[in-house]
């Protein structure tokens, strides 16, 4: 049994199928790619385990807990973080105030009406963010303004921020797209550390392989709204099917 | 100190000091010199400033933190006054269940406008807020002349009940508005030399008021609360994906912003016990809105400043009459006087919506952060100075919060 | 160092030549006033407090014009205007009490909140000793209301509602324009000269105060000559476009249609009665015929020619005295000063202010004091002539004036902007008379008279 | 059954009113993504540029009469208009008589160059800035603006009539077989509405059949890739900005004879017409047309007695109520589509 269990799930978009049929089963504490051509309905799958999209079949079970029904940020509360394909940060926010946002949110809940506590109080909050910005090489740029930093910085502290709320899962929404290939390099060298020093599930789509190989324990690819195929990345690589799946598309970028 | 950092705490002092020491500061000018005119320092005007205050910073919490903007909320400066005025008719004169009454009946009125309006984002939030300000308006105008007395405004009246308080004094008058027996009326006038300066307890109490909401809202600049609802305005789609539930957010703080307003009817009830429908119109709502860019939206002091500056265009610039120009430029010969008078004429009297609406033009224009950023350019310009061979000074400015 | 806390409103508790700055023993309570604004000088200041912004500016400018005016005769300057016809002599130019006259202004913009603002202003700040001006209703019985509460004298400009000196009046308010149920009184009799005692009367009325009880009292005068009332429907304050509320009159059976809206919502919805052709028409064998009953001349000439042969009332004309005799002596005399001044004729909103300031002016002098309790008493129960109503009475029991009413109607060939009326009827005072109970202006007690001390 | 067809009438009236300025204001947000408070203020100016074509016309020179005198004792003065010294008494009289169709000609380039002047000199720098500093900038210029007509003009209505051929009304009820007076309804309104359909419809011929329209399309549906595109977009913006404020200028010229054009009646539409635009669903063209006749209708049936005297007040709050109706029904309007001016 997989914390992250996925049955029967169907999604239409008026006349389009957007998924069919989609089983899924993510092993605890593993790192699990999702790929697939354009159109393959990856997002849409991705959506349908947040919250953004309620599947019309089927259903999607987080540690015995259906998800389906819940918001967003109930979802999220369950212990699901979500990384964009672009990052989402708090611009307007110091990279310190980006941080103490999911922590107090782990912290308080979904709602905390005490309009005038002093955020300089909160002691564990800051050590905790700190602790986390250090782990991410990112406690030099506590006072910077997130909107000014590097796309790789902005990823970086995206991630910190999810990781900040100690999820049991992690999804990434293609974390390496856009950027060039040492910012790419650095990224799976961060996810891996991650892999490796944390107990956490990760859930990943991604377009490019090299990522995907690095990274997974287990692929599912999918192609056309179904998983065509579901197994260690070693028989994936060369497997007939995704061959077929990826055809005309030699350099999956 | 009071739960603030060593910056805010100074800021706090600072405007202790600037309304605690009002009655000098706005009275710069003799009482008898030509630009006496200029003075603002009499009980009204110093009451209308801080009271404007109050709405602005309580407009700003919402605004200026979530950037929802909200077009309707004179309704709530409204439903406060008549709530103040109707305890002034039925209870006594007291100005404390009348405060009490007037920041609970706009929070009730915000909780429901701010519930349905809170559905929608950006300019349809506007437009909802608006339309609900505007039916509030048109309504207590006509329909609701029983309970607001539409066109005239609600007075008190010598047929009041007045329950815990008497209808009238011995001297067959309107008793007026106290807190503990102290009158808001009453006022020293501090004679020295050729200036004149007034002590008014109505101002005084505002102004403790003014003080307290001020030290609220720094507080809730600094807290988690506050920094959730600057989440808000930053990313919507970042907070709902970390765990954030963003409605009780917004409804909160469009609550307490409601209750910055309604206690701002309730005070401007307080100095001067009438109610006028106008006060919920939209154009009402519309210069809370100027005020807090002009002074700086998202800003600590920004609301404060910019009510002030609207008021005393307001209250100052409107009297100057051209009888009053000519006093001033009688030292030009004939025809330059008159000259100068023309053209001066045009922007004060009747003309100072149009030297308001150039200042709006003016301001926004060349300073994207209102008046704040003003202050903040010619501080760095002075600070600089000194120093110029000095290492670099950091040129990076803290945002003026 | 008697550190005294009055109990009033603005009232100098100490006069130290040359204190120290922040020295307590500055509040001495020495030389307390008798009054509020007790004029301690050579100059006595008067507040003149008008629209000007907003859709009332322009009749609020002609206000401010007439004080100015007043003001220049009360000092001496000028050829001293209506003084010279006042009934009273006790002004000779050399101020008020022997006090050169100064004045400020203000802008209500048409808001009781404003209006109150500035108001208090000129008390808190000039220290004026009265407040004239305003030209509306709403303002007027919040100012009235401000200055009984600061002890100051309020003579209100233009404000025709009942309730200025009905249900709001108050013992420091003063009123010399004349009200809706003088409107109403007076046109009666002449509506039936011209239109006959059968007709059926449409009304649209403003949906506030002023128009209620504007509605009320020419519902209630139409009807006691026998006329009918089909309907009265009404009409937002904001409305601009009266399309939809006139289109249903001429189905309605009605033959008159009477429109209880001043300004720009009377400038709107005459327009757009003449629009939809109903002065064309012909119902129950009659004419349709409209009938406004408040004039505003300024705001007739946003009307234009739409407003030709309109029947309604006015306070005062300026061709009152060369038309009606030297009942209405003064008109000309102001006139002319106004004229030479201004370049045109003087509206109704700016004599009844000058009328007011001199009025004022006339009762200090007689009071002998600038004590508003001193000058109420002068004023009330006050009989005058020669400020061109002919003789005047300042009723004591509800501080309203009474005097003739003008009957007026949209002249057919009017020789420039300024000739928009012309006279049809002056209807006596004793018709327009009411007891100061009639059920219109009761609920009302003007109090004790209030002079801040 | 005629009541209803007279407010139906009476709406579509309104209605034209409220879409033509809407109209403009919803192409100014679509486009250029700015809100636009002096909207109101073009209309205003158009309505004056009526009530100065008819002054310039009628500009006189001045004769004493000698014979009479004015309230004064001087001389009266007699006018006689330019046109009439020029072109003899009958046909200076049609010209000035028809002054408000002959400031059409004059609308079109001078609002032209207004909304040239305003995109250039301010709106332009306003771009890029929040739609809190769009709305006081343009608020400010719409004080300013309506601060100069007073100057000029006055705070008084200023009459401005139709031709008189068109003056009067038409009796619409005995065309349909309803008794005479019953459905009355005057011509200038029938003309107004006819010219706001004409406007409304060559709108949006021009941006459906022309390239340039194609673009400005484009660009109220993805401003950002208009941009990428690399066309001029500079260039197209002024013209579109100059676009909507002559269909504001020529529905103020048109709706002078319906009400004396006095300075603050930009104000009082301007809150109307952004009502009117986001119910219709901001950036959409189409939605605003709609909801302007929709709430000009629903406002004039809010208007009849029989509905009031169920109601009492409804005719003061039926606009707003409509809106909070709508709004909360469909989020984005009428016809608006997702994320356009939702931040």
């Amino acid at each position: 049994m997989g914390i992250l269990e996925v049955k029967n799930v169907g999604k239409r978009f008026g006349g389009l199928k957007a998924l069919s049929d989609v089983n899924l089963s993510v092993a605890e504490n593993s790192v699990h790619a999702i790929i697939g051509p354009n159109g393959a309905g990856k997002s849409t799958l991705l959506n349908c385990l947040v919250g953004k999209l309620i599947p019309d079949t089927g259903s999607v079970m987080f540690d015995g807990q259906s998800v389906l029904g819940r918001k967003p940020y109930q979802i999220n509360q369950m212990g699901i973080s979500r990384v964009f394909q672009t990052p989402e940060i708090f611009g307007d926010l110091t990279v310190m105030e980006n941080m103490m946002i999911p922590c107090f949110a782990k912290r308080d809940g979904a709602f905390e009406l005490n309009p005038i506590r002093a955020i300089t109080a909160q002691k564990d909050i800051i050590a905790h963010a700190e602790s986390v910005l250090a782990d991410m090489n990112l406690l030099e740029k506590r006072d910077m303004h997130s909107a000014s930093m590097s796309r790789g910085d902005k990823r970086r502290l995206e991630i910190a921020m999810c990781l900040a709320q100690e999820p049991r899962l992690l999804l990434l929404d293609e974390p390496t797209a856009g950027m060039a290939r040492a910012d790419t390099n650095n990224t799976i060298e961060l996810l891996k550390e991650i892999r490796d020093k944390r107990n956490i599930t990760i859930v990943i789509i991604e377009h490019d392989m090299h990522v995907v190989f690095s990274l997974a324990e287990r692929i599912t690819v999918l192609a056309q709204g179904t998983p065509l195929v579901e197994d260690v990345p070693a028989k994936i690589k060369g497997h007939p099917k995704v061959r077929e799946a990826y055809l005309g598309e030699s350099q999956p970028a | 100190m009071l739960g603030l950092d060593r910056k805010d705490f100074i800021l706090l002092l600072v405007v202790f000091a600037l309304v605690v020491l009002a009655p000098f500061l706005l009275n710069p000018f003799p009482t008898n010199s030509a630009m006496a005119q200029f003075n603002a320092g009499y009980p009204d005007l110093m009451q209308r400033f801080v009271i404007f205050g109050i709405f602005a910073i309580g407009f700003n919490l919402l605004f200026g933190l979530t950037g929802y903007l909200s077009f309707g909320h004179a309704a709530f400066l409204g439903v406060g006054s008549y709530s103040a005025v109707w305890m002034f008719k039925l209870l006594s004169m007291s100005v404390v269940p009348a405060i009490i009454a007037s920041v609970i009946a706009s929070g009730i009125f915000a909780l429901l406008i701010g519930y349905i309006s809170l559905r929608r984002t950006g300019i349809y939030f506007s437009i909802l807020t608006l339309a609900f300000a505007q039916m509030s308006f048109n309504l207590a105008y006509s329909v609701l002349t029983p309970i607001t007395n539409g066109e005239t405004g609600l007075q008190i009246t010598l047929a009041d009940p007045r329950i815990l308080g008497v209808t009238a004094t011995e001297s067959g008058s309107i008793p007026v508005t106290n807190l503990l027996g102290a009158e808001m009326r009453s006022t020293y006038i501090m004679d020295v030399g050729t200036w004149a300066f007034q002590f008014n307890v109505g101002y005084y109490v505002c102004a403790a008021i003014m003080l307290l909401a001020f030290y609220v809202s720094v507080r809730i600049f600094r807290s988690p609360f506050g920094l959730m609802l600057r989440a808000i305005k930053a990313n919507k789609t970042r907070l709902n994906y970390t765990g954030l539930n963003i409605r009780p957010y917004t409804l909160a703080v469009f609550v307490i912003s409601g209750m910055y307003a309604g206690l701002a009817g309730g005070l401007m009830a307080s100095m001067d016990p009438l109610a006028g429908a106008e006060r919920m119109q939209w154009t009402a709502s519309g210069e809370v809105v100027l005020m807090t860019i002009l002074g700086g939206a998202g800003t600590l002091i920004g609301p404060v400043l910019g009510a002030g500056v609207i008021k005393y265009f307001e209250n100052i610039f409107s009297k100057i009459n051209s009888s009053v120009l000519e006093s001033w430029f009688a030292f030009m010969p004939e025809n330059m006087q008159h000259a100068a008078v023309y053209v001066s004429e045009h922007f004060v009297g009747p003309g100072w919506h149009l030297t308001l609406g150039l200042l709006f033009m003016l301001v926004v224009t060349f300073l994207p952060g209102g008046l704040v950023e003003g202050g903040q350019r010619l501080s760095r310009l002075f600070r600089r100075k000194p120093q110029k061979d000095a290492a670099r000074d950091s040129t990076q400015s803290n945002p003026a919060e | 160092m008697s550190n005294r806390l009055t109990r009033r409103g603005v009232l100098r508790t100490g006069a130290v030549a040359g204190a120290g700055l922040a020295v307590p023993t500055i509040f001495t309570g020495s030389s307390a006033r008798a009054y509020t604004n007790e004029p301690t000088g050579s100059s006595v200041t008067l507040g003149f407090n008008v629209p000007q912004t907003g859709p009332y500016a322009d009749e609020g400018a002609d206000e401010l014009r007439a004080f100015e005016l007043a003001v220049e005769h009360l000092n001496g300057g000028g050829d001293g205007g209506m003084m010279q016809t006042f009934s009273e002599k006790n002004l000779k130019g050399n101020g008020i009490l022997g006090k050169e006259v100064k004045f400020v202004t203000g802008d209500t913009q048409t808001k009781s909140d404003a209006a109150r603002a500035s108001a208090k202003s000129m008390i808190e700040k000039d220290g004026a000793v009265m407040i004239s001006g305003g030209s509306s209703s709403g303002v007027a019985v919040a100012v009235q209301g401000l200055c009984q509460e600061a002890g100051v004298i309020f003579m209100a400009g233009l404000t025709h509602s009942n309730d200025t000196t009905g249900k709001d009046k108050k013992a420091n308010g003063f009123r010399h324009f004349f009200n809706a149920y003088m409107s109403a009184a007076a046109l009666a009799p002449v509506l039936e000269k011209m239109y006959g005692a059968d007709r059926k009367a449409y009304h649209l009325t403003a949906d506030y105060t002023w128009g209620w009880t504007q509605q009320e009292s020419i519902q209630a005068a139409t009807e006691a000559l026998g006329w009918e009332t089909v309907n009265n429907v009404l009409t937002p304050l904001a409305q601009t476009d009266f399309s939809s509320y006139i289109a249903p009159v001429l189905n309605s059976g009605a033959d008159v249609l009477v429109l209880n809206h001043y300004g720009g919502n009377m400038v709107n919805s005459l327009t757009n009665a003449v629009q939809f052709g109903l002065r064309d028409k012909q119902v129950n064998g009659k004419n349709f015929e409209i009938v406004v009953p408040l004039y505003s001349e300024l705001m007739a000439r946003g009307a234009g020619e739409n407003i030709k042969g309109i029947p309604g009332s006015q306070n005062w004309d300026w061709k009152l005295e060369n038309q009606m005799g030297d009942r209405y002596t003064g008109t000309n005399a102001f006139v002319q000063s106004f004229g030479e001044k201004y370049g045109f004729p003087p509206s109704q909103a700016a004599h009844t202010c000058y009328a007011q300031t001199l009025l004022y002016a006339d009762a200090v002098e007689r009071a002998g004091s600038f004590d508003p309790c001193a000058v109420a008493e002068a004023l009330e129960d006050f009989e005058f002539d020669g400020l061109g109503n002919g003789p005047t009475l300042y009723r004591a029991a509800d501080h309203q004036c009474f005097k003739d009413v003008v009957v007026v109607r949209g002249k057919e060939n009017p020789e420039n902007e300024f000739d928009l009326v012309e006279i049809v009827e002056v209807t006596p005072r004793e018709q327009v008379e009411y007891a100061a109970d009639h059920p219109m202006f009761a609920g009302g007690n003007l109090g004790a008279c209030n002079s801040g001390a | 059954m005629d009541a209803i067809i007279l407010q139906i009438l009476n709406g579509l009236d309104k209605g034209s009113a409220y879409a033509l300025i809407a109209l403009g204001l919803t192409l100014i947000f679509g486009t250029l993504g700015v809100v636009n408070f002096a909207h109101g203020a073009l209309f205003m100016i158009g309505a004056f540029i009526a009530v100065s074509v008819q002054k310039l016309l009628s500009l006189s020179y001045v004769t004493l009469d000698e014979t009479r005198t004015d309230f004064l004792g001087n001389p009266v003065k007699v006018e006689t208009p330019y046109v009439v010294e020029w072109f003899g008494p009958e046909v200076g009289a049609t010209i000035i008589d028809w002054s408000v169709p002959i400031a059409i000609l004059f609308a079109i380039p001078i609002m032209a160059l207004v909304g040239y002047v305003m995109e250039r000199g301010l709106i332009k720098h306003f771009y890029k800035r929040p739609h809190a500093d769009q709305i006081l900038v343009t608020f400010g210029l719409a004080i300013v603006l309506q601060e100069i007509i007073k100057h000029y003009y006055g705070a008084n209505p200023i009459q401005t009539p139709a031709p008189d051929a068109l003056q009067g009304s038409f009796d619409f009820g005995v065309l349909i077989g309803f008794d005479p007076n019953v459905i009355i309804y005057p011509y200038w309104r029938m003309v107004y509405f006819a010219f706001a359909a004409l406007l409304i419809g060559s709108v949006f011929a021009f941006l459906q059949f022309t390239t340039f329209g194609m673009v400005v399309r484009a660009g109220m549906a993805d401003r950002e890739t208009v941009g990428l595109l690399g066309i001029n977009i500079d260039k197209r913006f002024t013209f579109t900005f100059a676009m909507a404020a002559v269909v504001a200028g020529l529905a103020g010229v048109m709706y002078a004879p319906i009400n004396s054009p006095n300075y603050h009646m930009g104000m009082d539409f301007l809150v109307l017409s952004f009502v009117v635009v986001v119910v219709g669903g901001m950036g959409s063209l189409p939605g605003a047309v709609a909801a302007g006749f929709l709430l000009g209708i629903l406002e004039s049936f809010a208007s009849m007695n029989e509905i009031k005297s169920i109601l009492p007040g409804i005719d003061q709050i039926i606009i707003y109520l409509v809106a909070i109706i709508i709004l909360l029904a469909r989020p984005r309007g009428l016809l608006g589509r997702k994320g356009v001016m939702e931040e």
